[in-house]
């Protein structure tokens, strides 16, 4: 049979992911205020980078494929953006 | 006839029910929209009747509450957003494009299915007794209140909102990936740009309808939840998450009318579209920036003040494309050779009525006003402008003008013009009251309204039932040409775009050998013949 | 009439098949985006008003679990990736291998999401079900739980889809694998990705805040 | 007979709803002068180039830039103008409303109930002097209603779980709308009333003539005991809980360094939700009175710590 070791570059975010979960939920631990929700959601995002980058393999992928992933994240941010901002400005 | 089209290939029950084809794919939706049309509007029917007189004399308010619901879920959601894109579009984006069909034929199929499992969820929710709380189902009324079947009507929409979706889906990767050789991007008709731009709402906007619906099932379903006011909920954030899909749904409805008129105007002047390339980024922008305006639906609903500016000021900028295209229309018409056929009565009819509706929406877009003419019939009055003035209306005109290709049969050209004529007075009468009514202050939904009123409701029943007349004769002259009209040529009217360059109807796979395009849309020769685009 | 081609009437070659049909996943991902999008406003909305009933209700999840199943849906996707990255006909035993060890950590993960369901259950932790919290952040608490059950949820709902079609998948690789397979196999595997990123903040927004305080 | 149905006869009865009428016209002008143009346009082409008629075809229009952007400015200049035309009318209409006369308006499914200071209550009327601005304060008990007065050209939902303010002052005295224009139900087209402007002399006298009943405030005295409320907020109570004297209408500190003013939503959120904002330096004792009281019981409680405003603690 061929080879079966896995491709080096799947290993690699694997152990990352693995490892930014780790930091994540030790960081969950430390008092920093509001600075933990920043770095929770912060980690989350490069985690999903991670995933999006490699396993997904948008890193191989040419510009029509980023904008349609980038699409369903742009609208998510309006719907937020737009959405917490009337709830943000109550009086 | 020596050579089968795609009619004529297979009769079998099977060979519909199973078909991956496009074009049989479009008459299944056709039939099936036809029937949800004529649901929506008995209910419509009902309603007029029952406002001829300010008592409630012939319904109850229970009935009444239940008809207008009825009326717009059906019509809202099996009729207005699947109509031109699922119909029309289905049959023509391949044609149009040159491809010998979608790019995901199955997929293509399942969203019928789908389609018809959510229609028939929503019409038994109907047919068990109703629903009460308006098309909107807003909280907590729909979910603490309501004693309707909410919880089977809100999963009819639901699944049909993914047949929308996959529509959506295939039309974008279509246009993308499928193009004939040649076909560039600015070689496109303007029908693909707006049907492109449509097909952006549907992908983006559906999901959050579903996960809103979703979440006022489970709130109805626990007797808690998300939106629920006693436990500190907000109504106010399933109304943000609500309009979030249905103002853009606005557009979903109009922007392949826009697209349609485009394609008559341009064939019926003889002429090139005035502005190709602000039109075609004029849908581009109302499908963006349509998605940044939903607040205007609750300027009174006690959002904040920032918020009901910031939407206010985006409603209008989303006005600009809306004019880009009405001015490019008329001037499309100077020193061209105008002929009046059907379709083009029609595509006439969409341009006053659609402006007519679009000058009203300034008037809701405008703050202080709304204020004002909210939930009141202006409101109603308004989006019947755009949705049955715009886009029905085009919706006619583009089965008129496409009906040769579809079933290979001529129409009788004066039954037709008769019925464009009527469609267009009949509507007049029965919307333009309602301004008024509006204007005076009259709200929406009430079922029994102070006799003050009644003159203009009298008016406005009237009309509507000149309307229902109107919007029955195409199912007679249309159904008897389908069986026993003339038959049509390839090219009855002379269009240069890719579609009329194959028989008609066209072959199973769409066209003999791959067409390959060398021509902008549109071109007619100085004796204003059309240029094929493909020749 | 010709053989029944490889690929249907209307593409114009393989590759041009594969890159429609991963290019429709990809939309497919967009709308899903959107669909999570509508249950992540609420949570916004109501953190910003009840910061502290979300910080108590994050705290009465069980971070165990959830750390576990974060892991665990993590090396799934990597096997998935894995046995994309593998896959040819000559080594679709492997792949199919690969795909249902992945599958198994998918259902392991629903498991897991089961025994968390049945313990806040006992803990009367679940609205419109059972829930009874006393105290001033009560109100927030229950939105908070009210999200948790419904994202979570769906979530588990698209996690089922997933591992139905790993699992055909699997049986395919190990009876007859062709190469038109790669697309539906690289297809599954963009799907699978997208529910392990949707998990990826559902863990950063459900399991860690108010964790640094009592 | 004819003029009743003829939109805008009579003018609005407020001073922002003449504004709004202004405002009304000067859309309408503009609506017409594009539509004018417009079909003078579409007719103009339609009989000059129809297919029979003979005329000049040639030295068309090259596409041109000019039009386009001429176009597309013009309408983004108009569109402008009208927005912040609207705007600044708008924000004139719902201005925070500065300590006037109150009333509160309580609608449930499907009436509406209004509460003068005095007791007073009507059931589907208010009865209001005229030109005097009377403030609501606006609750719904079930779904969301919507409070609208067509003479007035004025509307506001009105969403269950918080409170409404809403300002309206009226000119002439008569009877006029009022209507539920958020749809809530069955009886949603019942849901209607009648807003009663007087001279403030008869308004006195209809006040006077009212079946006598306690003022609001001091029925809400009576609730502050019944429901044990004084039994913490009150003098030489055990537990330690901010004195209420003089508290209305001034600025709070809360325990997170922010302050707040003590307004009537500030009152009914920290009945119902005490522990969201808790005065500086207290412990977070309170329990919730959340589905423990009415809208109305809330009001005359409201109305009750307003009323200790004037002493002090």
């Amino acid at each position: 049979m061929t080879e079966r070791r896995p491709p080096l570059p799947l290993v690699g975010a694997w152990l990352g992911l693995l490892a930014l979960l780790a930091l994540t939920v030790t960081l969950a631990y430390v008092p920093l205020g509001a600075g933990n929700a920043i770095v929770a959601l912060s980690i989350g995002t490069i985690k999903a980078g991670l995933v999006a980058a490699i396993f997904m393999e948008l890193r191989h992928r040419s510009g029509l494929t980023l904008v349609f992933a980038g699409a369903g994240l742009f609208w998510l941010g309006i719907l937020l953006w737009l959405g917490l901002m009337d709830f943000m400005t109550r009086t | 006839m020596s050579e089968t089209n795609y009619l004529t290939t297979d009769y079998t029950l099977r060979s519909w029910f199973l078909t991956t084809d496009h074009k049989r794919i479009a008459i299944l939706y056709f039939a099936s929209l036809i029937f949800f049309f004529f649901i929506g509007g008995a209910a419509a029917t009902v309603i007029r009747i029952e406002l001829a007189t300010p008592q409630g004399d012939l319904v109850s308010s229970d009935t009444y509450n239940r008809l207008f619901t009825m009326h717009g879920i059906i019509m809202v959601w099996f009729f207005l957003i699947p109509s031109i894109p699922n119909t029309l579009g289905n049959f023509v984006v391949p044609l149009m494009i040159g491809a010998r069909d979608l790019a995901f034929p199955r997929l293509n199929l399942m969203s019928w299915y789908i389609f018809m499992l959510g229609g028939c969820t929503t019409l038994f929710a109907i047919f068990a007794g109703g629903i009460d709380t308006g098309w909107t189902f807003y909280t907590p009324f729909s979910t603490l209140y309501s004693n309707s079947y909410v919880i089977l009507a809100a999963a009819g929409v639901f699944i049909a909102g993914f047949s929308s979706i996959l529509t959506g889906l295939n039309f974008i990767v279509s246009i993308h990936r499928l193009r004939a050789p040649g076909l560039t991007w600015y070689r496109l008709p303007l029908f693909l740009w707006s049907l492109y731009a449509t097909s952006v709402i549907l992908v983006l906007a559906t999901p959050v309808l579903a996960i809103t619906l979703l979440l006022i099932a489970t709130e109805r379903f626990f007797g808690v939840g998300i939106f629920d006011p006693r436990i500190g909920g907000d109504p106010l954030l399933f109304q943000h998450l609500f309009w979030f899909y249905s103002h853009p749904a606005v557009y979903i409805m109009i922007l392949p009318g826009m697209g349609v008129i485009n394609e008559l105007i341009s064939c019926f002047s003889r002429k090139e579209v005035f502005g190709y390339k602000f039109v075609a980024w004029a849908s581009l922008a109302i499908a963006a920036v349509g998605f940044l305006v939903w607040g205007h639906h609750m300027f009174v609903s006690g959002q904040s003040l920032v918020a009901s500016l910031v939407f206010s000021f985006m409603s209008f900028i989303v006005a600009v494309p809306s004019a880009i295209k009405v001015f490019n229309w008329t001037a499309t018409l100077h020193k061209g050779l105008l002929r009046f056929d059907a379709p083009m009565l029609y595509a006439l009819g969409f341009i006053g009525l659609f402006t007519i509706g679009g000058l009203t929406g300034l008037f809701l877009a405008c703050l202080a006003y709304d204020v004002h003419a909210t939930d009141t019939y202006f409101v109603v009055a308004h989006f019947h402008y755009i949705m049955v003035g715009g886009m029905v209306t085009a919706y006619f005109g583009g089965l008129h003008y496409w009906w040769p290709k579809i079933t290979g049969r001529l129409y009788s050209e004066h039954w037709a013009r008769a019925a464009a004529v009527l469609i267009f007075f009949g509507f007049n009468l029965t919307f333009f009251p309602q301004f008024i009514l509006g204007a005076e202050g009259m709200p929406r939904r009430y079922h029994i309204y102070p006799p003050e009123f009644q003159v203009w409701n009298v008016l406005s029943s009237g009309g509507a039932a000149i309307l229902a007349l109107a919007y029955l004769m195409p199912l007679f002259y249309l159904g008897y040409s389908a069986f026993f009209g003339p038959r049509a040529p390839a090219n009855p009217w002379d269009a240069p775009g890719l579609e009329w360059q194959t028989s008609s109807p066209p072959p199973e796979h769409n066209f003999a050998t791959q067409p390959v395009v060398t021509r902008k849309p549109y071109q007619y020769n100085r004796n204003f013949q059309a240029e094929p685009q493909n020749a | 009439m010709p053989e029944r081609a490889a690929f249907a009437p209307q593409y114009a070659s393989v590759p041009h098949r594969d890159n429609t049909a991963e290019l429709g996943m990809w939309v497919f991902i967009a709308t899903e985006v959107l669909l999570f999008g509508g249950l992540i406003l609420a949570y916004f909305v109501y953190r910003h008003a009840f910061l502290q009933g979300f910080a108590e209700g994050s705290r009465h999840t069980d971070i165990v679990i959830g750390t576990t199943n974060t892991a665990v849906l993590l090396t799934s996707s990597f096997l998935v990736a894995w046995a994309v990255e593998v896959f040819s006909p000559d080594t679709a035993r492997l792949s199919a291998w690969l795909l249902t060890g992945a599958a198994c950590l998918g259902l392991f993960f629903i498991v897991l999401k089961g025994i968390e369901y049945s313990k806040e259950y006992d803990e009367h932790l679940v609205p419109g079900v059972d829930f009874q919290f006393a105290g001033p952040l009560a109100n927030g608490v229950q939105l908070f739980f009210i999200f948790y059950f419904v994202a979570t949820a769906i979530h588990a709902l698209h996690m089922l889809i997933g591992i139905c079609l790993l699992t055909t998948l699997a049986a395919i690789c190990r009876k007859a694998p062709t190469a038109r397979h790669h697309t539906a196999l690289h297809s599954a595997a963009l799907y699978w990705h997208f529910v392990d990123v949707v998990w990826i903040f559902l863990f950063a927004l459900i399991y860690l805040p108010g964790r640094s305080s009592s | 007979m004819w003029r009743q149905w003829i939109p805008f006869w009579q003018p609005g009865l407020s001073p922002q709803s003449g504004d709004v009428d202004l405002l009304f016209a000067g859309l309408l002008i503009a609506s017409a002068v594009v539509l004018g143009l417009l079909f003078f346009l579409l007719t103009l082409f339609c009989v000059r180039y129809r297919s029979g008629n003979q005329t000049d075809r040639e030295h068309r229009v090259a596409k041109s830039w000019h039009w386009e952007v001429g176009w597309t400015a013009a309408s983004l200049v108009g569109f402008l103008g009208l927005f912040v035309w609207g705007a600044s009318v708008y924000f004139e209409m719902y201005k925070t409303p500065a300590d006037e006369l109150d009333v509160f308006v309580v609608a449930k499914q499907w009436m509406w109930k209004t509460q003068h200071p005095g007791g007073q209550a009507e059931i589907n009327a208010l009865h209001v002097p005229v030109k005097r601005p009377v403030r609501l304060v606006m609750a719904s008990q079930d779904v969301i209603h919507s409070f609208f007065i067509p003479a007035l050209r004025l509307k506001h939902d009105v969403v269950p779980g918080r409170y409404q303010d809403l300002e309206i002052e009226v000119d002439r005295p008569g009877q006029y709308h009022l209507f539920c224009a958020e749809y809530c139900g069955t009886d949603h087209s019942g849901m209607i009333g009648e807003i009663v402007a007087m001279e403030p002399a008869d308004f006195s006298n209809w006040l006077a003539q009212q079946a006598p009943s306690s003022p609001l405030a001091a029925e809400g005295g009576a609730l502050f005991r019944e429901l044990g409320c004084s039994g913490c907020h009150g003098n030489g109570s055990k537990v330690r809980a901010p004195p209420l004297e003089g508290v209305y209408g001034r600025p709070v500190p809360l325990s997170d360094g922010s302050t707040v003013i003590a307004d009537d939503k500030y009152i009914r959120d920290s009945i119902l939700l005490p522990r969201s904002q808790i005065v500086a330096s207290y412990e977070p004792l309170m329990p919730s009175f959340e589905g423990k009281v009415s809208e109305d019981q809330l009001l005359r409680l409201v109305m009750y710590i307003k009323s200790l405003a004037g002493r002090s603690s």
